[in-house]
């Protein structure tokens, strides 16, 4: 038994099931984030441990209570909102301490808690604001500090970066990693950005169509995808994905590919891999950073193959170049070192790190292992 | 809700309807400075009497805006003491058993003998008295301009030909010949004097009391129509909507020489300083010299408890109480509602209005004005006015008018 | 309630909270059902009476609807409530409309014109009808005033005439309410995203191309809210006719309000009274329910 | 949007037009209440002879000290002043009423929402267009029932019933565009039912509640059917005396007495429109025209 456990949880409206039976359980102090494109059921996910939306089946238990019938406001928890959720006609102080009064907190003990927390996300200044005042990152500051004050057993927090700029986001990022490993509260995070995902967590959640795609640690998430979904949706620039046959070669077997202009190349997989599945078609995943130039190639990886590519276009990137090529009639991206000489239009050698490739059956888009 | 509905009127009436004791609580429309002040001759009456006054005027529509606020009252539960009434509402309501019955009060102050006939056929419901008379006006007046008459030397027409005679060297003397006002009840006003004096009182009798299909679709109807459109062409075009006390203002000002007008109008005179038979003149409409007809204000008691509060039984007598009668109608520029006071009190008009009132009574002359409410139901006279002002306006010619006045009785009867 | 009670109670505490927000609807529900639905039926009841002074439950059948529909006045003020209605709806749209557009060009003293524009819907009716009626009165008004400045040939007789009557009562309803149509436009006006706007300027858009394709469509919720307050008063409108002409010149300015009233009060004929409150209560559904139906259905999507 | 649409800005021509409209509009609002403030400072005998649009010759208050203290509204004449103080004794309270009952309505309408509480909003809204003339007669019943007739409080509960259609409907449409997140947020602060809404949603009403009380105001404080049917001796409005005064059946009609009344009556509304005018359009932004 976990700190927070999802079993067999579902919700329907209706006769539409918006989320699929799902079982979470994570422990104290872990990090979880609930990620996926927008209607994935991350949000209704969310809202069921907040108790703001019933819990069609199943159970949501905090510390082995179960939470199904508990009012949101005797859960113990707190949550942060997309847009803040500031209340506009108090300060920033009645803001923090609103939640502190309706569970009638004397004002003495509430005041040095505000103190605390306004110190601990530097918006003391801003205490005898209102909301209307405030810049975003301010207003961001402000709806954690009304969530942190209240020392709740599980934060929420629900996109809760997505209303800022791209620099602010970052920074805000950084601020609510630290804040985590400082406290070492456990979280349960929503959002549809992958990277704050892969940064932000102990364990990330890929949900999709009202289902879990994957449940696993960001590495795992990462290099382990469970199925195309997940391959194609954690990472940036997004995993390559192109179809391919699995043919028998000189050490094992290998993916037969078709290049642009008609031509095939063989890559031969890592060792052994993939054998049993000879004769196969299939969808090869390989993450742009196991596509390089020659010299750029994982020199740890026993298992990188050379095939000369047309290339069809360069992205200079600053501290490498992204080089695409058409590999089975799909877009194939390369991360190249930033100052290797390659002009669209020739053909130059890629080097493919096949120790990374992942495959997939192109019916089912799981995974093949 | 439904079924206790018709009941609870009478019984709700009973229950809680009651005013403070001691007080009576008077829902009226008169509310104009004259009125009120005759009013007050009552209102100091009973506290000489340790009756307290509690006073609900809603002017409008003649008292249309009064009953709708009546039966407001009523159906709550919230009845009024004392009531305001004309002709056939006070029937009405009898017939809701909603009346308190005055008979102990008129017997001891012998109204059966000195109210009229025609009176008593409103005051009185299945032989029991349910409201005290406070006045009579008669409508069947013309109000003439004695500098204009004496200027064209026009004489008091005596029959239709003569007025239209009359009308027309008034008019050709270039001010407008007959003063007013389009609305309703003032078409209606007219018509009513025009059809007595064309019909005379037997058709009269049988057109608008008895609502005789014959009659009202009868040559003398449409004769009556036509003379309407007669009267229509003495008219100024700018008559439509106009008050009648601005018609009866243009008679004051010289710039009109006639209005057929009920005799509130004469207050208007006496208000603009003008004396009878000096300034103005008033005359029976030509034809209906020996005819008057006639509405009558009555004050209608609602039922307290199955019997008479001693505070209305008071209100009832001194209403019908000489002083009362004489104070009020000298202001109001009615006549009393009795036959056998001394009026000497009263102007000229007043005093000859009294005789040719107390005549046409002793005569059986004395028919209640349709135009007012006093010869048939609401819906009757009002479906009556609409034929009467859609002709008057020019919407019907008068053997359409005819026809509409009988298919408008039809639906309404 | 004791402290032992409390014991057994969460679960009874926790569905009356749950309840609370129908319970505290449940006044609402009750009085709408009530005086408006409860009154609506007794009404359809009485339609079917022969209730005369006051309600009596003795049916006659259809007998005050045919007797409705001979009776000529009714004919008028149907008639009239359709061409006063048309008027007056797209005349205070059309008008309110363009005021809005003119006060929302950076006037100085906007909010001084647009109370002056506004202070109408205050006044009830009974007080301005005079000042109205007065004005339109060829005798005494506009058309006296305008003779008296030499022009003798300027005829504005319309209260008297019973062919433009209702013209007049549109003049007076338009000028009571077109101000308050142009504060919802204006208020749609500044919700419009003003980069949409400059988006269009760039586009090459003309003033009057901008108002009539980008402007005046996102205008769409402000129409649909106006409509509803103007259909609202167009059928209410009670007040405005009496004042001004009565109903008159003879019949030619009598609307359904006007004949309900007179019918159920004036002319103790409750019974036909109730049938045209019958008839008009149809009609405003005919007309509210779609709209309504529309609305609520977006809501959902 | 207004900044972006003035392209006309400086082009003279364009802005003296501009004005020149606005002006004249300016004029066909503002005759009907010249003809009434000109004809109320002129002695009767000035009106009756003529010239209703011009200035008064003789400039006089009388009419107004008459109107509201001597005139003749019923057997006494005490002009419009203890009526006047029956209407605000009605209108405040209904007017409190109605807006506060229709904010709960409209907070319950878009932030508690159940299964068919939209059908249940469409026929509230419905109820907005009865006519009042057929609930006169049954209203009557049920205030007797009540035991509410002919009093104060049953006046406001009138206004009350058909006053909160339109009260719930501006609510609902404001509260709809009130971020449902807060509601949320306040939850899990620990905050109830009740202190939601008198915390968090009553307090940002402010616009909205203006438009509201702009309309129930003026709605109530000039009806005059309810006010004089349900009303007793002692509690008639303000309305129903002004009609007393100038429907007077006989009688001099002092017309200018008339107009003094009549703007004295209107007096209030004007007030709250002149007060609160500039919130007005800012409240139907935000709410009511959102449809």
């Amino acid at each position: 038994m976990g700190f927070l456990d999802i079993k067999n949880a579902t919700k329907s409206y209706g006769a539409v099931k918006v989320l699929h039976e799902t079982n979470i359980s994570i422990e104290e102090g872990e990090f979880l984030v609930l990620v996926g494109p927008s209607g994935c059921g991350k949000s209704t996910l969310l809202n069921m441990i907040a108790g703001l939306e019933d819990i069609t089946s199943g159970e949501i238990a905090i510390k082995g209570r179960s939470m199904n019938g508990v009012k949101p406001a005797e859960r113990n928890i707190a949550m942060v909102f997309q847009s803040y959720a500031l209340y506009p006609n108090m300060t920033v102080k009645g803001n923090i301490s609103f939640g502190m009064e309706m569970h009638g907190m004397p004002k003495e003990q509430r005041e040095p808690r505000i103190a605390q927390v306004a110190d601990l996300l530097q918006i003391s200044h801003l205490l005898d604001r209102k909301p209307g005042q405030l810049s975003g990152g301010q207003r961001q500051r402000v709806a954690m500090g009304r969530a942190l004050v209240r020392e709740p057993d599980v934060f929420l927090f629900d996109e809760p970066l997505s209303n800022l700029d791209a620099k602010l986001r970052v920074d805000m990022r950084t601020e609510i990693k630290k804040l985590h490993q400082k406290l070492g509260t456990t979280i349960v995070y929503v959002t549809h950005d992958q990277i704050e995902a892969l940064t932000l967590s102990t364990r990330i959640a890929v949900m999709f169509g009202g289902y879990v795609q994957q449940l696993g640690t960001p590495k795992e998430i990462y290099d382990d995808p469970a199925n195309m979904f997940v391959a194609g949706f954690m990472g940036s620039p997004s995993m390559n994905l192109f179809p391919a046959k699995i043919v028998a070669s000189a050490n094992g077997s290998a993916a037969e590919v078709a290049l642009h202009g008609g031509q095939t190349a063989q890559i031969p997989f890592a060792n052994g891999a993939m054998s049993a599945h000879q004769g196969r078609e299939i969808i090869l995943g390989l993450r742009p950073e196991a596509i390089t130039d020659k010299d750029g190639a994982d020199r740890n990886s026993q298992s990188v193959h050379i095939v000369e590519c047309p290339v069809e276009v360069t992205e200079p990137a600053g501290s490498d170049t992204f080089v695409v090529t058409q590999i089975g009639g799909k877009d194939v991206t390369g991360r190249f070192r930033a100052d290797v000489n390659v002009k669209a239009g020739e053909t130059f050698p890629f080097a493919f790190n096949m120790e990374k490739a992942v495959v997939f059956d192109p019916k089912t888009e799981d995974r093949i292992r | 809700m439904m079924k206790s509905f018709k009941l609870g009127v009478a019984a709700l009436a009973l229950s809680t309807g009651l005013a403070q004791a001691g007080d009576v609580e008077v829902l009226h429309w008169w509310t104009s400075g004259g009125e009120a002040a005759a009013l007050n001759v009552l209102k100091d009456d009973l506290s000489g009497q340790g009756i307290g006054w509690q006073d609900m005027p809603v002017a409008g529509g003649g008292g249309t805006q009064a009953m709708t606020v009546l039966r407001a009252r009523v159906t709550s539960g919230n009845a009024p003491t004392a009531v305001q009434m004309l002709g056939f509402d006070i029937t009405d309501w009898a017939k809701e058993g909603a009346l308190a019955n005055l008979n102990d009060i008129a017997a001891d102050k012998n109204w059966d003998a000195v109210v009229p006939e025609a009176l008593q056929k409103f005051a009185k419901y299945d032989g029991k008295w349910v409201a005290a008379p406070v006045n009579v006006h008669s409508t069947n007046w013309v109000w003439a301009n004695k500098k204009l008459m004496d200027e064209l030397g026009i004489a008091q027409p005596q029959t239709w030909d003569e007025f239209v005679a009359a009308l027309q060297k008034v008019k050709d003397a270039g001010y407008t010949a007959l003063a007013h006002g389009g609305q309703a009840w003032q078409d209606a006003t007219i018509f009513d004097a025009v059809a007595m004096s064309t019909g005379g009182a037997d058709f009269y009798q049988k057109a608008f009391v008895d609502l005789d299909e014959a009659a009202l679709g009868s040559d003398t109807m449409k004769e009556a129509f036509d003379r309407m459109t007669t009267l229509r062409g003495f008219v100024d075009d700018n008559f439509s909507g106009r008050d009648w006390n601005l018609a009866t203002a243009m008679v004051i000002n010289n710039e009109a020489g006639f209005q057929l007008m009920g005799d509130w109008a004469k207050g208007e005179f006496l208000n603009a300083g003008k004396t009878p038979n000096q300034d103005f003149l008033c005359y029976r409409f030509p034809g209906t010299q020996s005819q008057v007809t006639f509405n009558s204000d009555q004050f209608a008691m609602f039922d307290q408890n199955g019997k008479v509060s001693d505070e209305q039984a008071a209100l009832a007598g001194a209403i019908l109480s000489p002083t009362f009668q004489i104070a009020f109608n000298k202001v109001k520029g009615s006549v009393p509602a009795r036959t056998d006071l001394d009026v000497s009190e009263l102007d000229a008009c007043g005093q000859q209005g009294y005789e040719e009132f107390k005549a046409a009574s002793a005569s059986g002359n004395l028919y209640g004005s349709f135009a007012h409410g006093h010869a048939n139901k609401a819906a009757i006279k009002n479906a009556m006015y609409d034929v009467i002002t859609a002709h008057f306006n020019g919407e019907y010619d008068s053997a359409t008018a005819v026809q509409e006045l009988v298919s408008a009785v039809q639906i309404n009867k | 309630m004791s402290h032992a009670a409390t014991e057994n109670r969460p679960a009874l505490l926790d569905r009356l909270r749950e309840a609370l927000p129908k319970i505290v609807l449940s006044p609402t529900v009750a009085i709408v059902a009530i005086f408006v639905y409860g009154f609506i039926a007794f009404t359809v009841y009485l339609s079917f009476t022969n209730s005369r002074i006051l309600p009596t439950f003795d049916l006659v059948g259809w007998k005050n609807y045919e007797n409705l529909f001979k009776i000529r006045a009714w004919d008028i003020a149907v008639s009239n409530l359709l061409v006063f209605g048309i008027l007056y709806i797209v005349i205070c749209c059309a008008l309110g409309l363009l005021l809005a557009i003119l006060l929302d060009q950076r006037i100085r003293a906007e909010g001084f014109i647009r109370t002056i524009y506004l202070y109408p819907m205050a006044l009830s009716f009974i007080v301005t009808g005079i000042a109205w009626k007065w004005f339109l009165d060829p005798g005494i008004g506009l058309e006296a005033v305008v003779q008296g400045w030499g022009f003798e040939n300027f005829k504005f007789g319309w209260i008297k005439d019973r062919d433009m009557a209702i013209y007049t009562i549109v003049i007076a309803a338009v000028w009571q309410t077109s101000g308050f149509v142009m504060a919802m436009f204006l208020a749609g006006l500044r919700g419009i995203d003003s980069e949409m706007m400059k988006a269009a300027q760039i586009d090459g858009a003309s003033t009057f191309a901008l108002y009539r394709r980008i402007v005046i469509p996102q205008l769409r919720p402000a129409f649909m809210s106006a409509f509803v307050v103007l259909a609202h008063m167009a059928i209410k409108s009670y007040d405005l006719v009496i004042a001004l002409t009565g109903g008159g010149p003879g019949t030619a300015t009598e609307v359904p309000a006007t004949f309900m009233y007179s019918y159920t009060f004036t002319r103790n004929q409750m019974g036909i009274g109730a049938a045209s409150a019958v008839i008009m209560l149809m009609t405003i559904a005919a007309i509210i329910v779609p709209y309504l139906w529309s609305e609520l259905r977006e809501k959902k999507q | 949007m207004s900044a972006s649409s003035s392209a006309s800005t400086g082009n003279g021509i364009a802005r003296f037009i501009l004005y020149t409209l606005l002006a004249l509009f300016c004029v066909y609002y503002l005759l009907p209440l010249y003809v009434m403030v000109v004809n109320s400072l002129k002695p009767l005998s000035e009106i009756t002879s003529g010239g209703m649009m011009s200035l008064p010759e003789t400039l006089t208050f009388a009419p107004w000290q008459s109107a509201w203290s001597q005139a003749q509204v019923g057997v006494e004449a005490t002009g419009l002043r203890p009526y006047f103080i029956n209407s605000i004794q009605m209108v405040v309270p209904a007017v409190a009423l109605s807006t506060l009952l229709g904010a709960l309505n409209g907070y319950v309408l878009t932030k508690w929402p159940f299964r068919g509480s939209t059908i249940l909003f469409g026929l509230l809204l419905f109820g907005c267009f009865i006519p009042f003339q057929i609930v006169l007669i049954p209203m009557a019943r049920m205030l007797g029932l009540m035991g509410l007739a002919g009093s104060v409080p049953g006046l406001i509960f009138v206004h009350l019933v058909y006053g909160i259609g339109f009260s719930t409907l501006y609510f609902r449409n404001y509260y709809a565009a009130f971020p449902t997140e807060l509601v949320r947020a306040a939850q899990i602060d620990g905050a109830g039912f009740f202190t939601i809404f008198w915390r968090i949603l009553l307090p940002s009403s402010g616009p909205i509640a203006v438009v509201c009380i702009i309309w129930q105001f003026t709605n109530i404080w000039n009806d005059f059917l309810f006010g004089a049917s349900f009303s007793d001796f002692d509690s008639q409005p303000m309305t129903v005396a002004l009609n007393n005064l100038v429907q007077s059946s006989t009688g001099v009609k002092e017309y200018n007495v008339h107009f003094a009344g009549a703007i004295m009556a209107a007096l209030p509304t004007l007030l709250v429109y002149i007060v609160a005018g500039r919130y007005f359009v800012r409240g139907l932004m935000a709410g009511s025209v959102k449809g």
